[in-house]
Parts: structure tokens; C-alpha cells; sequence
């Protein structure tokens, strides 16, 4: 009579299965329709780059050390350095958003915290030369919510604490 | 067949001495009797797991390094082989099946051949590509390629 | 078997415009097919690395693209999209070079993710083509490694007002 | 003059149906799949994406492949359309609203959809690639096992009304729908079910175009309005079997309350959510599997019922 | 008449008639192959009789450019590998390099680091279930149902990754000698909110797929591998414990903090592709167990022992030959480094447990139907970031 136990396992399976569909139909559906409802991106989010300017005296932060050209393991921030009334600034500063793999080993040794991921992921282009963002924009970037990783956050985030625990 | 006994035994029967770590055996093996050790351990000392075989470049000469594993006695070993730029090294793959593909990708990568080994063909780069990537003189930046 | 010659579609649209409300109407019929391209736009279902999980992940519940007329068609005759997505390797570079003949006429190519426009961390790798754009043309470009469900779906939504506002014949597409 | 008429309304109201019949079956996986279906193209529900998929295929590119038959390969969508349209001639709608009642209506309809066998395999030979040719094989052997188990689940109501005119079986179930015999019904329902989601290539039978092993199966080759064809009729003979399905054994426009018309599409629209909802939650059968099904145990079963339904209008 | 006979000709040409048997070549575009595998299928009729799988359309160079990068910069390029489960990939790296420089880890870095490889292994887990279910019933049958329950899943696990380093999918989470980031503050009691959801969405898979007849019909016995070959192959993980044989590298070679939890390891009986999804199944659940011990003995304190990263070239490992592998969600991912001192590896070789696992299929699906094939390679689970490298 293995027959009949087949048919009959088989209809308990069939059930089974409807039931689980038959759950999932009353459910609420979980999409996120895009372009009306956007998903709350995470603070520490790393989307595109903005350089930062100093709030309190307005110039860049970025000094063109070339620490963070030489850490990039895609090679993509190409920079050069220009001396003005002794204090390094950065002339030209390429980012290429193309080649970049968003590991935000630039972010975390970068001692000025110049360089910062903002959370804007609505960066798709249609030409591919303006995927480089050159220094302008990468100034412009900055009118979007930062994360809220910054390189000094990451370094106190990692450093053996000193006897106060400094908790993030 | 604890790894002492497996020392004992490797030393009387091919007089090689094999530093021993926590749970690894490490020998090193003349070209002539890597077949013969290799032997030894899939059946006498019953490594039947095999878990790698690569090469290592060392500018003149290549370092075949392969890994077997008894997973029953949680023991390893760690056999490697120098052996000359042009020269073949006898196969793997009779005692693991494993070694096949393994091998292919050795000779894929670094151009040692192996004797009679099943299909020994490129396995990971398209057939009709010329040189071996990982050889240390293989630049960077050069491509041999026939599609770029 | 000589191939019979093809009328010139652009001929056609030229008699359009000879009839009295041929120039409205031939707007209207171009607008219309437009909009029916943009909103049932298959995609082909070929995801090489990384960015297919991401892929999928966008066309699963959660950002579910079903909501904009996309069912992931199976043979590159039924779609319309071909979205790279990863690592274009020099022994794939071929087979995407004959998908993208196979797909009817009015097709488009998204390359997501950093490894399909320009090879990102793999740039200078011996086995990798740096920016799938070498071997077919490409109409949107998103980066990210690999991009979020969102960067994909505003990256097909700029295709989308492309294809909309892109001012040739429906049957061929502007490269 | 009125059946040219009528034909053309019939024409036209199938193919409306069976589009929306395509925004339904998205919606409703959608909604079992815990995601919405089809939203942003006719803004509130999505309701005009049948219109944009159609149009969409209409403008696509007619791309005949060099190696094909071209006779095969062109005449197969006309042949696949045309056996499933054909079926809905001798359906009636309503008490006297049907095309021509033939009173060998049953007999009619089933050789008709055995045709749609003939239209995939021309389509899967016709296209000369090797998943095609697979895919074809596969339905032929699919299809001829299941249209024995169809026919004698078909038969079963013809006994019990003692008429293959549809419009007298819907008659002679005014009582007591054919489904509620004791056990007669269930069964009989039950194996024209099954054996009609296989005519129709539905999951868990849906070998023919199996996503996993022949991508796309006989319809690989096919592009634009073609595949529209193709795709359209395997919609089409759903329609047609929920709408038989609901008429053989759910007892046709006759119940309760409701206008008469009205019950039929209830029925048919119950059927054909009901077959979603089996294509949205089972996994697919290999091919020996259904074969081995079909004739080890609905053949065996299907006879039975026929033997039992014949002994049932002979007391009664 | 010269029309049909020409047409024949080019029939012939497709189904080479070596003893009528067709070869089909799957190729690396094809909804299941799980991305780009390219199958050479010699058919007779339905049956499969000779099987080549041909791989390389996704082999990127990893060793090649790991020589030209420094020990930091691998890292993030180690998540590109087994690219569903990129948190044990660099978890294997970094316990290499900390074994050859023998560097403490401080004992917070080591719960989390347990906690994410954990996570991880469900997240990957949940990839395989759903494209396994795509592979039994179809893109658009009931298999794409569990698909979508299983991402609908994953997402939720995402979200905390998320949260927690900023990426959905490639985190670049470990570092030499710790962890980049310490959690957010409420990234526990998230955690803890949604164990309870995972384990009842598990309860559902369970139910169905585990008694369901179909599934059963489709999986039992099909595509046997008996341990010894799958030993003698080199195939780890799932796919050696689905053959009977129960070895986690998690209990054999206890690494990174794993002896101090308590968990068992399913094995399979007969070794099909049944048995092989049975012990992943309950591999997640094995997994939720570490998941919530890691909670319950989280310990307070730095996660990193390095100074922070300022100059890039701060990493050197002395010469020599370390190799170190671990539990990856896909079996023995093994990480053999050769290093002279410099700040660059010499050569780093990833010993990848996809690559010997597919290995099996050829030698297991002889015999077997062509839907059985795509059962099997589903159940092998392999990713080609990972067998390509």
C-alpha cells in the first residue's frame, strides 16, 4: 500500500505549501516603492565623496598630504599639491567614482578629515567622463547628510582607550 | 598514526627529517621521490583528504608546495619539492582525484607540466592565451591577450 | 537565398508626415511606443559577480522592480535590457559581445557596478577588460561596488527618461 | 451576419480578458511573494501594463534566425493561437449566448486543444536550437500522456447529463452541481485539474519552458510580437480551462442569487485563482516523474471514476 | 526538393549523431549555472552521460594582483572573492597575517568577529536556499517564491550589516589585528529583535521544503557522493558533511575564539543533494545558537590592537610560510601566504573550497536527468568569485 502513502504524503506536502503561500498573501508586503518612499540609508552609509571646508574658518580642510592617493587599493584619487602662504593646499583633486570600490580606506587615515562618504546613492551618469569628480564637485557634495564616519571617529573608534573609555 | 610515529616512519623509510608543528608535518622531498611520498602517505599513513597544490616562484627555481589532510586523526601535511623551471613533476591525480583540476591550474598559471596527468589543459584562462600570469616575470602591466 | 531589401523605416516616417495631421500624429504614436517601452523594460536574467546578488536582491521583495513592468526574461531574444553586472573577464568578453547581437533592436545596456565601467580594483589585471564599453556600447553607467538596490534603480530610472526624451525613430536607438 | 458580428465581440473580449488575466497573475504572485505587483505604469494599480507590454512587443525587432525552418518557425504562433482561440466557439456564456452549440460541444473542444500540441512542437523544431528541440520533445510526451486522463475526466459530467451539448450539461446541473456527487465529483474535478494544468504547461508541469534547464524553452527563439503569440495563448488556454472547468463541473451560470452571467466569471475567475496559487507555490516535477504520474495513477483512476459514474446514471 | 534536403544538412550539423547523442552546451549565460559556468552536456535523450564543466569566465588574477598591493590594501580586495560570504574571507586573510606577526586580538574584536562569520553564514545560506528553490521550481514557479522569502530574509541581516559598517554586501570590516568600527549603540537590541523573526522564518522554510513530497521526489538520492571520493576531491563544508563525514573546522582546528561555544554540526546520511540541503538547513539554525552565546558573553573594551592605520606602509611580515583556514559557509577556506619581509605579500594563495566542490559534479551526475543536473550544481552551491579567483 505504498501507493496510498505516497498519494497521501503527497497531498499533505501539496498543503503544506499552500499554507505557507496562503499565509504570505495577508501579510503586508514589504516593498519599498523607490521613487515615491526612499529607505532610511544607515548614518554610517558610504555612498559618493565630499571634501569638507572648516566651518569655522570657511577654507578647505585638505592639505594634499597624498596619504590617501597612496592607501586607495584602486589607485583612483589622483591630487597635486600646491604651497600657498605655507600651507599646503590640494590644486587639482580627481576622484574617479568609476574605479573607486568604496572601502573607505582613504576616509580612515586621512589626518585632516578632509574626505568624508556622504549618504546620496542617486549617482548614476549617462556619460561616463562625468563619473570623475574633480575637486568642484567633490566641494559641492557636501550640501548631503555625512556619514557619521570621519577618520579622527574611526582612529578614537580603534585606539586602545586611555583610562576614560572613550565609547562611540 | 600519531605524528610521531608518521616522523619515525618517513625517517627510516626515505631518510628525510620533517619539522613537526601543532597537528602539521612539514617535509621537504627531492624531485625523484615526490610519486614514492605521496604514495606512502595516501595509503600508509591514510592523508586522504587533499586540500592544495601550488608553486611558489622563486625567480630560479619553482617550490611545489602540496597539502594533504587526515581529517579522522585532525593531522596535516605539508609536502614541498624544488624543481627547475623547465622540468615536469609526476602527478597527483592516480591517488586524488582532487589534484586534477588543481594541477591543471598550477600549469595554467605557472607552465610546469605534469606527467601523465589526465587532460592537462588551461583551466581558468581562455585556451588560446599565451604566457603564465603568475610567473614573477610576467609584468603587470603587459597583456599577452588575444581579445584586448 | 538572397534577403529581400528592407523598406527604410525612415521612409515610412516621412509618409506620415505627408497626410494633413500626420506630424501630430506621428508624435503621439512615437510617444505612445515610448511609453511602452519604458514601461515594460525586460531585463535579461546574466549576472557575472558580485553585483548580480545585488541585482537580485533589487528585483526580490523589497525593491521589487515587477512594479515597473521588469520580469527577468530567460533567452536574450525576449529582452530588452542587458544589465552588466560585474566583472567583464577576457574569456566572457565573446559571449557578451554575442548576447548583445542576439537581443532585438531597440536595446540598451546598463553597466552596473565599478568592475563593468572601468574594471575597478581589477583595472590592471591580466584576465580582466577594463569597462565593458570596449566591447558593446553602453547607455547608463552606474558605479558602486556594488551599488546599492537604489543607485540601480535611479540609474534605470535616468535610463528610462533617456529613452523617453531621446528624439530619433522608435525602432532604432541613439548610441 | 450576427455570428461575424459576434465572433469579432468574442475575439476581441478574449483578448481583453486574457490581458488582464496577465496583470491579475502578477499582482496576485506579487501579493503571495509579500511584494506588490505591477504599480507605476498605469499609476494607481499598474493597470495598463498589459497595454505597455503589448505595445512594447509590437515595435520589437522580428528577428527570424538564419538556421531555422522558416515555414515551422513562422506557422507555429498562428497554429498554437488559432487552437486555443478556436476552443471558445462552442463555450457558452450565458443561457443562449454562445457562437454555434454544437451538441458535440465536449468532443469539440477537447480535440481542438490537443491541436496547441502540434503549434509547440513546430515552434520547438521550427527553431532549430537545441534547448527548443529538448523543450518540444518534452511537451509532446507531456501532452499526449495527459489528453487520456482529460478526456475521461471530460467524460464523466457528459455521462452524468446525458449530452455533450454544454448548454444541456450547465442544464442538468440546475440541481445539484456535478462536483458535489459524493465521491464521483471530487475526483473527476480533480483529474481534469491536474491533467489540464498539464495540457497548459503550468507548474508543477511546466517542463516545456523550464526556467532552469532550457531557459526559455520553445519560445527561446522567439522575439516581439511572435513571442507575444506564444505567450498570449498559453494565457488563452488557461482561460479556456478554467471556463470549461467551471462549466463540467461547477455548474455553468446557475446559483443562487446572483444574475446568471455574473456566476460564470465568478467561477472562472475562482478557477483561475486557483490555478495561480498552485503555480506560485509548487516545485516543478521532473519529466519521468509526470510521465510515471499520468499513467500509473490518473489513467487507472480517471477509468475508475468512469466506471463508477456510469454504474451511478444507470441506478439513477 | 534541394530546400529540404539542405535543411537537413544544417539539422545535422546541430545534433552531431555520435551514436545519437546531443551535445548541449549550457552556456555561462544561463538562468541556474549561479553565474558564469559554461557546462558541456553529451545527452542521450534525457539522460546525461558525459559532463565538462568549464570554468575561468570570472578569473580575475587575485594572486597575481595581491603581489602588487600592500598587507592593508588586500583586505578590502578579499571581500571580492566569495562574494556572498565576504566577512570569511577576510577573517581567514587577517588570522593569517595575525598568525605570522602572532598578534593578540582583544577579546571584544574576537565575539564580533564570531558574531558577523556567523551571520554572515546565514546570509549566505539564505542565497543558496533561494536559488536553490530557483533551480527545483523555475524563475517563475513556486520556486521563485522561496527566492523571494529567502531575500525577503536577507534583507532584514543586511539592514544590520549595514548599520554596522556602512555597505550592504562588501563591508571591509576586519583589519590587521581587529575590528575598523565599534557597533552603533542600539545594534544589539536590534540584534536581539530579530533572532526570534529568523528562527520562525526558519521554521517556514523547514516546512516547506523539508517534508515536502516534490521536493523529496526531486532531491532523494540524486547526485550520491560517498565520503571517500569526496575526500579524495578535496570537497569541504556542507557538501563533505552532507557524505556522513563530520568535520567543521570549527571544532577540528578551533580558531578565532570558537571553543568557547557549545554547538553541534548536522551531518547527512546518504550523501544526495537532499541530504546536502538538510545540513544547511540546520546549519542556520546552529548558527542562531553562537549568534545569541556571542550576545550573552559579549565583553566590553577597544576592538582594535593596532595604532591606527596613518601611514600605509606600516604592516610588515617577516619572511616565511604561514597557512591558516577556517569554517567558511561553503567548506575549508584555506589562506597560504609566502612573505619576504616586505610590505607586499611574495605569494598568497587562496585554497577555495567552491573550486574543489565543483570538482564532484562531473563524477556524481552520470546517469542522471538534465533537471537532475541543475539539482545538483544547486546543491553544490558554488560561487564563482571564489572557483575562478
Amino acid at each position: 500500500m505504498s501507493w496510498m502513502k505516497d498519494t497521501f504524503e503527497l497531498t499533505g506536502s501539496f498543503l503544506s505549501a499552500f499554507k505557507v503561500t496562503w499565509k504570505n498573501l495577508w501579510r503586508k508586503p514589504v516593498t519599498i516603492s523607490y521613487p515615491d518612499q526612499k529607505r532610511v540609508l544607515s548614518e554610517r552609509q558610504r555612498a559618493t565623496f565630499a571634501l569638507l571646508t572648516d566651518p569655522k574658518t570657511g577654507e578647505e580642510k585638505c592639505t594634499g598630504c597624498y596619504i590617501c592617493q597612496n592607501i586607495c587599493p584602486a589607485l583612483v584619487i589622483k591630487m597635486e599639491k600646491e604651497i600657498i602662504n605655507e600651507r599646503g593646499y590640494a590644486k587639482t583633486f580627481y576622484l574617479d567614482l568609476s574605479g573607486c570600490i568604496f572601502c573607505e580606506l582613504c576616509v580612515q587615515c586621512c589626518p585632516q578629515d578632509a574626505i568624508v562618504m556622504v549618504r546620496h546613492w542617486e549617482i548614476a551618469e549617462i556619460k561616463k567622463e562625468n563619473l570623475v569628480l574633480d575637486k568642484k564637485r567633490l566641494m559641492e557634495n557636501q550640501k548631503y547628510p555625512f556619514s557619521t564616519i570621519i577618520g579622527s571617529k574611526i582612529r578614537e573608534m580603534q585606539a586602545v582607550p586611555k583610562p576614560p573609555t572613550a565609547s562611540s | 598514526m600519531t605524528i610521531e610515529k608518521l616522523k619515525d616512519k618517513i625517517k627510516e623509510k626515505f631518510n628525510l627529517d620533517c619539522q613537526v608543528e601543532v597537528g602539521l608535518v612539514k617535509i621537504l622531498v627531492p624531485k625523484e621521490s615526490w610519486g614514492t611520498l605521496a604514495e606512502f602517505l595516501r595509503f600508509e599513513a591514510e592523508f586522504n583528504y587533499f586540500s592544495f597544490i601550488t608553486a611558489v616562484d622563486r625567480k630560479e627555481k619553482f617550490e611545489m608546495v602540496a597539502r594533504v589532510e587526515n581529517l579522522e586523526e585532525k593531522t596535516a601535511c605539508e609536502f614541498t619539492t624544488e624543481i627547475l623551471p623547465n622540468e615536469t613533476l609526476s602527478t597527483l591525480s592516480e591517488l586524488w582525484e582532487g589534484a586534477v583540476w588543481q594541477e591543471r591550474e598550477v600549469f595554467d598559471l605557472f607552465g610546469i607540466k605534469f606527467e601523465n596527468h589526465p587532460d592537462l589543459k588551461r583551466i581558468l584562462l581562455p585556451e588560446d592565451y599565451t604566457g603564465y600570469p603568475l610567473k614573477k616575470e610576467f609584468p603587470l602591466d603587459k597583456h599577452y591577450e588575444p581579445y584586448r | 537565398m538572397e534577403v529581400k531589401e528592407k523598406i527604410p523605416l525612415q521612409s515610412i516616417a516621412e509618409i506620415y508626415q505627408t497626410f494633413p495631421g500626420g506630424e501630430l500624429m506621428l508624435t503621439t504614436t512615437e510617444k505612445f511606443f515610448k511609453w511602452a517601452q519604458v514601461s515594460s523594460f525586460w531585463p535579461l536574467t546574466f549576472g557575472l559577480a558580485c553585483c548580480a546578488i545585488e541585482m537580485m536582491a533589487t528585483f526580490a521583495s523589497r525593491f521589487d522592480l515587477d512594479r515597473w513592468g521588469m520580469i527577468m526574461r530567460g533567452s536574450p531574444r525576449q529582452s530588452d535590457l542587458l544589465i552588466i553586472s560585474g566583472t567583464v573577464t577576457i574569456k566572457m568578453g565573446p559571449r557578451i559581445r554575442r548576447l548583445y547581437e542576439q537581443m532585438p533592436e531597440p536595446k540598451w545596456v546598463l553597466a552596473m557596478g565599478s568592475c563593468a565601467i572601468s574594471g575597478g580594483i581589477f583595472r590592471n589585471s591580466y584576465a580582466v577588460v577594463p569597462g565593458v564599453d570596449r566591447i558593446i556600447p553602453v547607455d547608463v553607467f552606474v558605479p558602486g561596488c556594488p551599488p546599492v538596490p537604489e543607485a540601480l534603480m535611479d540609474g534605470i530610472l535616468k535610463l528610462q527618461d533617456k529613452i523617453k526624451n531621446s528624439k530619433n525613430d522608435y525602432r532604432k536607438v541613439e548610441r | 451576419m450576427n455570428t461575424l458580428f459576434y465572433s469579432l465581440v468574442l475575439l476581441a473580449g478574449i483578448l481583453l480578458v486574457v490581458a488582464y488575466l496577465t496583470w491579475l497573475e502578477r499582482k496576485f504572485a506579487g501579493r503571495m511573494q509579500s511584494r506588490i505587483g505591477p504599480q507605476r505604469v498605469g499609476k494607481p494599480w499598474g493597470l495598463l501594463q498589459p497595454i505597455a507590454d503589448g505595445a512594447k512587443l509590437l515595435v520589437k525587432e522580428d528577428i527570424i534566425p538564419q538556421a531555422t525552418d522558416k515555414t515551422a518557425y513562422n506557422l507555429a504562433p498562428i497554429v498554437v493561437i488559432l487552437a486555443t482561440t478556436l476552443v471558445f466557439v462552442t463555450i457558452p456564456l450565458g443561457k443562449s449566448v454562445v457562437l454555434v452549440d454544437l451538441n458535440v460541444g465536449v468532443l469539440f473542444i477537447l480535440a481542438i486543444s490537443s491541436l496547441a500540441l502540434i503549434g509547440i512542437f513546430m515552434a520547438g523544431w521550427g527553431s532549430a536550437n537545441k534547448y527548443a528541440i529538448l523543450s518540444a520533445m518534452r511537451g509532446v510526451n507531456q501532452l499526449i500522456s495527459y489528453e487520456i486522463p482529460l478526456v475521461l475526466a471530460c467524460l464523466v459530467p457528459v455521462i452524468l447529463a446525458g449530452s455533450m451539448k454544454l448548454s444541456s450539461i450547465v442544464l442538468a446541473q440546475s440541481k445539484v452541481w456535478f462536483i458535489f456527487y459524493p465521491f464521483l465529483g471530487q475526483i473527476a474535478f480533480l483529474i481534469f485539474l491536474v491533467s489540464a494544468l498539464a495540457e497548459a504547461n503550468r507548474i508543477p508541469f511546466d517542463i516545456t519552458e523550464a526556467e532552469s534547464e532550457l531557459i526559455a524553452g520553445y519560445t527561446v527563439e522567439y522575439s516581439g510580437m511572435k513571442f507575444a503569440f506564444l505567450w498570449l495563448a498559453e494565457y488563452i488556454h488557461l482561460l479556456a480551462v478554467s471556463l470549461v472547468g467551471s462549466i463540467l463541473f461547477l455548474g455553468g451560470w446557475n446559483g443562487p442569487w446572483l444574475p446568471s452571467g455574473l456566476w460564470l466569471a465568478l467561477k472562472t475567475l475562482l478557477l483561475f485563482l486557483l490555478i495561480l496559487w498552485i503555480r506560485w507555490s509548487l516545485v516543478r516535477i521532473r519529466l519521468d516523474q509526470i510521465l510515471a504520474l499520468s499513467w500509473k495513477v490518473l489513467f487507472p483512476l480517471s477509468l475508475a471514476t468512469l466506471i463508477l459514474a456510469g454504474g451511478w446514471s444507470f441506478i439513477f | 526538393m534541394n530546400l529540404i534536403a539542405e535543411q537537413i544538412e544544417t539539422y545535422k550539423s546541430i545534433i552531431e549523431t555520435e551514436g545519437d547523442t546531443l551535445l548541449v552546451n549550457m552556456g555561462p549565460q544561463h538562468p541556474s549555472t549561479h553565474g558564469v559556468l559554461r557546462l558541456v552536456l553529451k545527452l542521450k535523450g534525457e539522460e546525461v552521460v558525459k559532463i565538462e564543466p568549464v570554468i575561468g569566465y570570472l578569473h580575475r588574477g587575485f594572486e597575481k594582483l595581491s603581489e602588487n598591493l600592500t598587507y592593508i590594501q588586500i583586505v578590502p580586495l578579499t571581500d571580492r572573492m566569495d562574494y556572498l560570504a565576504s566577512i570569511t574571507n577576510e577573517l581567514a586573510y587577517v588570522l593569517t597575517i595575525e598568525k605570522a606577526l602572532k598578534i593578540e586580538v582583544p577579546k571584544k574584536a574576537i565575539y564580533l568577529r564570531v558574531l558577523t562569520a556567523e551571520l554572515q553564514r546565514i546570509v549566505s545560506h539564505l542565497v543558496w536556499l533561494g536559488t536553490f528553490g530557483l533551480d527545483l521550481g523555475g524563475a517563475l514557479g513556486g520556486g521563485s517564491t522561496l527566492f523571494l522569502y529567502c531575500f525577503r530574509e536577507r534583507e532584514i541581516i543586511l539592514d544590520l550589516f549595514e548599520e554596522f559598517s556602512g555597505a550592504r554586501m562588501m563591508y571591509n570590516f576586519n583589519q590587521i589585528g581587529g575590528l575598523r568600527y565599534q557597533p552603533p549603540l542600539d545594534f544589539f537590541s536590534k540584534l536581539k529583535a530579530t533572532l526570534p523573526k529568523l528562527k520562525q522564518a526558519f521554521a517556514e522554510y523547514e516546512e516547506m521544503l523539508q517534508e515536502n513530497y516534490v521536493f523529496k521526489v526531486r532531491t532523494k538520492n540524486i547526485g550520491v557522493l560517498e565520503v571517500s571520493l569526496a575526500q579524495r576531491m578535496g570537497a569541504s563544508g556542507p557538501v563533505l558533511r552532507g557524505s556522513g563525514l563530520a568535520y567543521d573546522i570549527r571544532k577540528a582546528y578551533p580558531y578565532s575564539g570558537y571553543e568557547n561555544f557549545e554547538f553541534e554540526i548536522p551531518i547527512g546520511e546518504n550523501g544526495d543533494c537532499f541530504d546536502r540541503a538538510k545540513v544547511r538547513i540546520l546549519e542556520m539554525k546552529q548558527s542562531l545558537r553562537i549568534i545569541q552565546q556571542a550576545l550573552k558573553g559579549m565583553p566590553e573594551g577597544e576592538v582594535a590592537i593596532r595604532p591606527p592605520v596613518r601611514v600605509p606602509t606600516a604592516v610588515k611580515v617577516p619572511a616565511g610560510e604561514t597557512y591558516m583556514h577556517i569554517e567558511a559557509p561553503r567548506g575549508d577556506l584555506g589562506v597560504f601566504l609566502v612573505s619576504d619581509g616586505t610590505e607586499k605579500p611574495y605569494r598568497l594563495k587562496w585554497r577555495a573550497p567552491s573550486f574543489s566542490n565543483l570538482a564532484v559534479l562531473p563524477f556524481i551526475s552520470n546517469g542522471h536527468k538534465v533537471a537532475d543536473v541543475m539539482a545538483i550544481l544547486g546543491s553544490l552551491d558554488p560561487v564563482f568569485g571564489e572557483v575562478d579567483r
